[in-house]
């Protein structure tokens, strides 16, 4: 945009003027959505997910390659037979060792895996959200602002189409062919996901550009790219945050039935994996303390993201 | 009211039409389905001169927006001109369309949709000043914005400047919306329904508002309203549209203290007054307003119009042609058949009886329609010729046989109008235009019109 | 209420179809772009020089891409799916039996998820901001965050291995030693399917809830809304009668989401129940490598899709007199 | 006797910080037989709430804080064989029925008023556009609500009578099978009229009944309006900002601001002896279209928000004619006749009479001349925000 240089000229006190407003906007804004308790819970949980993410070693007692009643690596010595026998481990609170929840078949403690893992899920929620926000927020405004061209027929007809897939088995058959890595299995998970944002975006853009607003830049002389990124997009743009943590809530959960069904990257710590694992090693029934923590450790980071973007939804409601 | 005739005008309408598309999808087309277009201003022929006020009334639906619209180039029109200070305004290059932005602006309706939520007054306001370039630095921006905010009665300006529209009160907004039109220094305003959605005690003020300006500022507008007693208020010029035509044009106190096309008529004599009391006049039009999508032949408004002409050869009154008429009319559209027919009696009597009806206020309509809630009329105390009254027995008793077809040939032959035959030309008349055939031959039918100038008529419009 | 033009019909069915054209195409590119061979994938070690040259006739391998594609079209538009490596048997004949298997689980799921569903939906929308409304829904979403497998995990743990009252895998009673009837097959059937119809609709039903919800708050600030409580009516009849029967037109739309939903949900849970269906096939034909079954299985569940889409468009304007399709306005 | 009488009738909206609005705040009025009583006002002065609340319609935070609705009209378990409420009803204390077998709608549970509902007051919703349910016949609508109050009634009979209605509005009976989206405007808005005299209520609120219509269908709606009263006597309470509309269908009127009626008597009177500020400047500030050169003013700033409102008058901060008295108290009604005819303040206990609500009513004269004045508008600092 050539237009927006002027603002360069001005002095600091008038950016604190300029600004004031909308952190005022902002405040406004948390005040309603802090009136939501899931808002509020779902942050509290994605702040130590976050927090497990980003410093795991701070909350788990130890790491992952530490395994029962030989401590942590360098291992030398190894796991007698009836050591073995008492493996997965119930949780034990210092005799014979230290694991709140208990150990997997491998001795490995399943309160420091639920932790590390944290990073992996957290790492596909965010980037699937992300990618299919960029695919489908831009798409969207186009096919909205251009509304009823054939630039929108394309893209709706593509959308069309991509709705045709099953989601599943589209996502099944592209990582077996792509091959199985973490990378692979978010561009698949985004290639599905961006749709409905891509169609919410376009339905908001739609009656956006009707607003009188947008009409009275076009006649001050806007140019497209300028009613796009100033007058369109900062009000689809709380929308799409809705979307994007829906989505990556829902590529939480994908994630990690792709691993159930074999297809994770096992070279890397997951949740999925931890459930993959005791369902081929056929301890489902037998180690409560193995299946149940990842699983809600997936259900809550899952839930989080949801809580997150329901709450937020119910601000950018401008009916309310 | 006479304008000096050596002005030029500044805004030139010619031959104006402008149709909106039904979306086609590739598969419709695929299909052949044919597109039918909302002919939302088709034919619109009007001059703006410069310190006019220019008034644009009419129902809802009726082009007044989209005329607007396609003045600040909001819409491409289909067809027909717009010349602006003489420059045709379809076609324009780049930097003569930058100079029109600056030179054009528009005013909208609603205060609540045209501030974007998510920018401050001051980002508003600046916004068409950034755009065109105008003023250079920030400072020099913002003491501008603060002086339109000023002069639109925001005052002092520092405590808007910040403000959110959600923040402001109705009427503030639309201030806003007026500063952000004025702040280029425009020649021509478009405005419309300004105050429609504004409180009556705060409507005044914005209207004062308005005037005020249009001195200071040496503005021209173009005022949109359905409403007509703002028109009388606010306007020099006066025109009056009726899908997508302008039906009559003149100055505003003519035209609403003598009207002379029968809908001009019918929407004043419709309007509710403080003072009138019981001495008002009801509207004599029928029916509603149809479909843009598939608008009535000829002239537009001759299926409700009070005045419609009968065929040179109608032996009988005027009163019982438009009965007649609409007799016709209901036919064509299936609202009278064989169902409707009255067990008591002769079924072909009662269906005439209805058929004769009128969908009209109380005041215009015969004794027997009033008694029977306006369902049956007499037909035997109109003043219907012979030969009609025998089409219309003609034409009930094939509605009874269950064939609208011939029903509606029976009636073709005597109950026929110049009115649906062809389009009318919007004429000089006294002061002003008026597109009716009342008015379009000095000799005929009515006489309404005196000393018009016949010479004009020649060539039927036909479009 | 015949609102849809035979016309209307005709142009969805020719849009449908050519979905699944566009799909197809999709597919082979897909398939074709596999690293290593195409026919490498299908070839087992055991086999004899005979069967793979028979193989590449069946797949046409030695005639050119484009001649390729134009087979692939055809054929599977005759309903020639190849040969299945792994089972040795024509495709066709597999996806026959195992077809009608998943539709049962997947229509009993589709079914009541989209009763319970709106239903709820419709409670938390009328209600909405009240306590009620904000436990329900967040437990709600809490379920919607389930892993499906996890969840039909914890169930059999309960319902079987603790209860020991309904069965964990399978279609049939592996050594019956009950008689062979109708009935009894029936009863049988619907003995193994309860399980994991449950684990199913316990998430399910969220998604048409998810949609029911605010367009039900919407519903309730509309003005035939207040003129049906103006009336006079019982706040029920103005709820189910009145709001909810509006509320439910956008669900419809909805549903092709919510049907995507039930797809990957029914994949996941075939695969843990062992139910012989095209869910289970699906996963077991790209881990063997078995690209026949596979592609042949997406197919099929691609067509399932639009089929399904095209009777929620005719439901759709059932549902909304407004919409006449075919005409005019 | 009275068909309504609203006693000193206050509602409240809550508000999530704790606050109240006061909507409406000690209204008085009262509706005769076959009349047409209008409240007429800007948007937010509370008409359109206090119209709902008489049959409990307000949004859901809304609520009646005090006062008094009585309507001549009894419950059906409530009535004898004459439609009367029964001895045993009237001398029960728990029942709010009176001697003279009104009843207090106000204290009416939510099961109760709708029974009350439609059958003695029906209502013409604000936007009748989309008051009809698009999913259902338009005559099916109707027949909805003759078979809640008159559950002995067959469906055909019902059906039957709907299709009079519609004919009796001037829609052809046939379209009985029609959905609203087939209707035109103008027909949605007489369907809808139809359907409020379904079940042959005493009293039929129209709030904005001719708003959203264009004006030559808005005619022949006020037409309609009229012609029903006068056939079945039915007493109609119109809500509308439109001051000419008012004028011309009105017997009577109450002129509200902030939540308080400000003056109120017969139309003829307030138009002709206007006798407070607000409406004098509400004259002021419209245009009309028979008048040539006419100069509007329009009230400067804007109406209050209502929440928590103070004590003194509503109209205070925009009233050129405010004094210090004004700051202390929202004044009482007082007597407009007596005013005129001695220049005397006196309140008034008759809620027919011709009333306003000013202190400075014994200087009326004085202020009737200043108002038409444009510098009495303008020549004050009035703070804007």
């Amino acid at each position: 945009m050539a237009t927006g240089q002027g603002d360069t000229e001005s002095d600091g006190e008038s950016y604190t003027r300029r600004w004031e407003p909308r952190l005022e906007r902002l405040k406004r804004g948390w005040s309603r959505y802090s009136e939501h308790n899931i808002g509020i819970l779902g942050l509290v949980i994605l702040g130590i997910f976050s927090l497990w993410a980003v410093v795991p070693g701070v909350f788990a007692p130890h790491s992952t390659d530490w395994v029962a009643y030989l401590g942590e690596p360098p291992i030398e010595s190894r796991l007698t037979a009836e050591q073995v026998r008492s493996l997965p481990h119930p949780p034990a609170f210092g005799d014979p060792f230290f694991a709140p929840l208990g150990t997997n078949a491998n001795g490995n403690g399943i309160l420091s895996l639920v932790i590390y893992s944290a990073s992996n899920a957290m790492y596909i929620g965010l980037a699937a959200g992300l990618l299919s926000s960029l695919v489908g927020v831009p798409l969207g405004l186009i096919s909205g602002f251009y509304g009823d061209t054939w630039i929108d027929e394309a893209i709706q007809r593509f959308v069309d189409i991509m709705y045709g897939l099953p989601f599943l088995p589209f996502l099944i058959v592209l990582v077996a062919i792509r091959g199985i890595t973490t990378t692979n299995i978010i561009i698949g998970i985004a290639v599905t996901s961006w749709l409905n944002n891509c169609i919410t975006i376009r339905g908001e853009t739609l009656s956006l550009k009707e607003r009188s607003y947008v009409e009275s830049a076009k006649v001050a002389g806007a140019s497209d790219t300028r009613i796009i990124f100033r007058h369109i997009m900062p009000n689809v743009l709380p929308i799409s945050f809705v979307f994007l943590a829906q989505d990556a809530a829902g590529a939480v959960i994908t994630q990690a039935s792709l691993a159930y069904l074999g297809l994770a990257d096992f070279t890397a710590n997951s949740w999925g994996i931890m459930l993959e694992n005791i369902k081929s090693q056929g301890y489902i029934f037998d180690a409560w303390w193995w299946l149940l923590p990842p699983g809600i450790a997936l259900m809550l980071m899952a839930a989080s993201f949801y809580f997150i973007g329901f709450s937020m939804e119910d601000v950018t409601n401008p009916q309310r | 009211m006479d304008r000096p005739d050596d002005r030029e005008p500044l805004v030139e309408i010619e031959g104006l039409r402008k149709l909106f598309d039904q979306s086609q999808g590739i598969v419709d087309t695929v299909l052949g389905r044919e597109p039918q277009p909302v002919r939302a201003v088709d034919g619109v022929s009007l001059d703006i001169y410069p310190g006019d006020t220019v008034g644009i009334a009419g129902e809802s639906g009726c082009g007044k927006t989209t005329l607007g619209k396609l003045l600040v180039k909001l819409y491409e029109p289909t067809e027909g001109t717009i010349r602006f200070d003489g420059d045709d305004v379809t076609d324009m290059t780049r930097e003569d369309e930058r100079q029109f932005r600056k030179r054009v602006q528009m005013i909208f309706q609603d205060p609540f949709e045209s501030l974007n939520p998510r920018m401050t007054v001051y980002d508003t306001v600046s916004e068409p000043l950034k755009i065109n370039e105008m003023v250079d630095g920030y400072d020099e921006r913002r003491s501008r914005v603060k002086q339109v905010l000023e002069d639109v009665g925001l005052g002092p300006a520092e405590v808007y400047l910040d403000a959110f529209p959600d923040e402001l009160s109705g009427g503030e907004r639309q201030r806003v919306a007026i500063a952000r039109a004025l702040v280029v220094d425009p020649d021509f305003v478009v405005c419309d329904e300004p105050v429609s959605m504004l409180d009556v005690s705060i409507r005044a003020g914005v209207l004062n508002l308005m005037q005020d300006l249009q001195d200071e500022y040496d503005l021209t507008y173009l005022f949109i309203s359905h409403d007509l007693s703002l028109i009388r208020y606010m306007c020099d010029r006066a025109g009056i549209m009726y899908l997508g035509n302008m039906v009559e044009q003149g100055p505003t106190d003519d035209v609403i203290d003598d009207p002379k096309h029968p809908y001009t008529e019918a929407l004043f004599d419709a309007v509710p007054d403080v003072e009138l009391g019981d001495d008002r006049r009801r509207a004599n039009a029928t029916g509603e307003v149809p479909s843009p999508r598939n608008p009535p032949s000829g002239c537009r408004y001759h299926p409700r119009c009070a005045h419609i002409i009968p065929p040179e050869d109608w032996g009988g009154s005027q009163a019982a042609f438009r009965r007649a008429f609409q007799f016709k009319l209901k036919v064509q559209r299936g609202e009278l058949d064989a169902e409707a027919a009255s067990d008591d009696g002769d079924p072909v009597e009662s269906l005439v009886e209805q058929g004769l009806t009128l969908d009209v206020p109380e005041e215009y309509r015969s004794e027997r329609e009033i008694e029977t809630g306006g369902h049956r009329t007499d037909a035997a105390s109109l003043d219907l010729p012979s030969d009609a009254r025998t089409a219309l027995d003609e034409a009930a008793e094939a509605l009874l046989d269950g064939d609208q077809d011939a029903a509606v040939a029976a009636l073709d032959e005597v109950v026929t109008t110049p009115c649906a035959s062809r389009k009318p030309r919007p004429l000089p008349s006294g002061t002003r235009e008026v597109a009716c055939h009342r008015y379009e031959d000095g000799d005929a039918n009515t006489g309404a019109i005196g000393g018009s100038n016949g010479g004009l008529n020649a060539a039927p419009a036909e479009d | 209420m015949t609102r849809i033009s035979g016309k209307y019909l005709a142009k969805r069915i020719v849009v449908s179809y050519l979905t699944l054209l566009v799909i197809m195409s999709l597919l082979f590119v897909l398939l074709r772009s596999m690293p290593g061979s195409f026919i490498t994938s299908m070839i087992s070690s055991g086999m004899t020089n005979e069967q793979i040259q028979q193989i590449r006739e069946t797949w046409g391998l030695n005639e050119p891409l484009w001649r390729q594609y134009i087979d692939f079209m055809i054929n599977y538009q005759t309903g020639n799916f190849g040969r299945s490596p792994t089972y040795n048997a024509p495709v066709a004949d597999l996806m026959i039996r195992r077809m009608p298997r998943t539709l049962v689980l997947f229509g009993a799921t589709f079914l009541i998820g989209f009763i319970i569903g709106p239903l709820v939906g419709m409670y938390l929308g009328w209600w909405r901001g009240s306590k009620k409304d904000k436990s329900i829904f967040s437990t709600s979403l809490l379920l919607y965050s389930m892993p499906s497998f996890w969840i039909s995990w914890l169930f059999i743990w309960v319902f079987n291995y603790e209860l020991g009252w309904l069965p964990s895998a399978y279609m049939f009673t592996q050594f019956p030693e009950f008689q062979w009837t109708a009935f009894t097959v029936m009863r049988d059937v619907l003995y193994h399917i309860a399980l994991p119809i449950m684990s199913l609709t316990f998430i399910g039903w969220v998604g048409s809830m998810l949609i029911m919800r605010p367009t039900m708050n919407q519903v309730t600030d509309e003005g035939y809304v207040f003129l049906a409580h103006a009336k006079g009516l019982s706040e029920r009849t103005v709820m189910i009668k009145h709001a909810a029967r509006n509320a439910l037109i956008p669900v419809a739309t909805g549903a092709v989401v919510g049907l995507a939903f039930l797809i990957d949900g029914s994949i996941i849970i075939e695969n843990v129940f062992n139910w012989p269906g095209m869910g289970q096939i699906i996963v077991t034909s790209v881990l063997n490598r078995d690209f026949p079954v596979a592609q042949a299985t997406f197919f099929l569940l691609a067509v399932l899709v639009v089929i399904m889409r095209l009777v929620t468009d005719v439901v759709y304007t059932y549902l909304d007199p407004r919409i006449k399709f075919g005409e005019g306005e | 006797m009275t068909l309504l009488e609203v006693n000193d009738l206050s509602i409240r909206y809550a508000v999530d910080d704790g606050s109240a609005v006061h909507a409406s705040d000690d209204v008085n009025f009262s509706v005769e037989p076959g009349e047409t009583y209008g409240l007429v006002g800007e948007s937010g002065c509370g008409k359109t709430t206090l119209a709902k609340s008489l049959v409990h319609l307000l949004d859901d935070n809304g609520y009646i804080e005090d006062g008094e609705v009585w309507f001549e009209t009894t419950l059906p378990q409530w009535a004898d064989e004459n439609g009367d409420p029964k001895q045993s009803v009237i001398d029960d204390p728990d029942k709010p029925v009176r001697a003279d077998g009104k009843t207090d709608l106000a204290q009416l549970n939510s099961k109760q008023i709708r029974d009350i509902r439609w059958r003695d007051i029906a209502i013409i919703p604000q936007s009748a556009m989309n008051a009809l349910n698009p999913v259902y016949k338009v005559g099916d609508q109707i027949v909805e609500a003759i078979l809640r109050h008159e559950p002995e009634t067959t469906a055909e009979e019902a059906h039957e009578r709907a299709r009079d209605l519609l004919e009796r509005v001037g829609i052809e009976p046939d379209r009985a099978d029609d959905y609203a989206h087939q209707f035109s405007g103008g027909m949605k808005q007489r369907a809808v009229i139809a359907m409020a005299m379904a079940c042959g209520p005493d009293l039929l609120i129209a709030d904005e009944p001719t708003t959203a219509l264009d004006v030559i269908i808005q005619d022949r709606i006020l037409e309609e309006l009229e012609a029903l009263q006068e056939e079945f006597g039915v007493s109609i309470l119109v809500i509308s900002h439109d001051i000419s509309v008012m004028a011309e269908i009105c017997d009577r009127m109450a002129v509200m601001y902030g939540g308080k009626v400000m003056e109120s008597g017969r139309t003829e009177e307030i138009f002709d002896a206007t006798a407070n500020p607000y409406t004098l400047g509400l004259k002021n500030s419209f245009p009309t279209i028979t008048s040539k050169d006419q100069d509007l003013v329009s009230i400067p700033g804007t109406p209050p928000t209502l929440r928590d409102p103070d004590e003194g008058c509503r109209f205070r901060e925009r009233c050129p004619f405010a004094v210090e008295e004004c700051h202390a108290a929202h004044p009482p009604m007082y007597d407009v006749a007596t005013a005129d005819a001695e220049g005397r303040a006196v309140e008034s206990t008759d809620r027919r009479a011709h009333t306003t609500a000013c202190y400075r009513i014994d200087e009326l004269e004085q202020i009737r001349t200043d108002a038409i004045n444009e510098s009495t508008w303008t020549d004050q600092t009035i703070e804007s925000r």
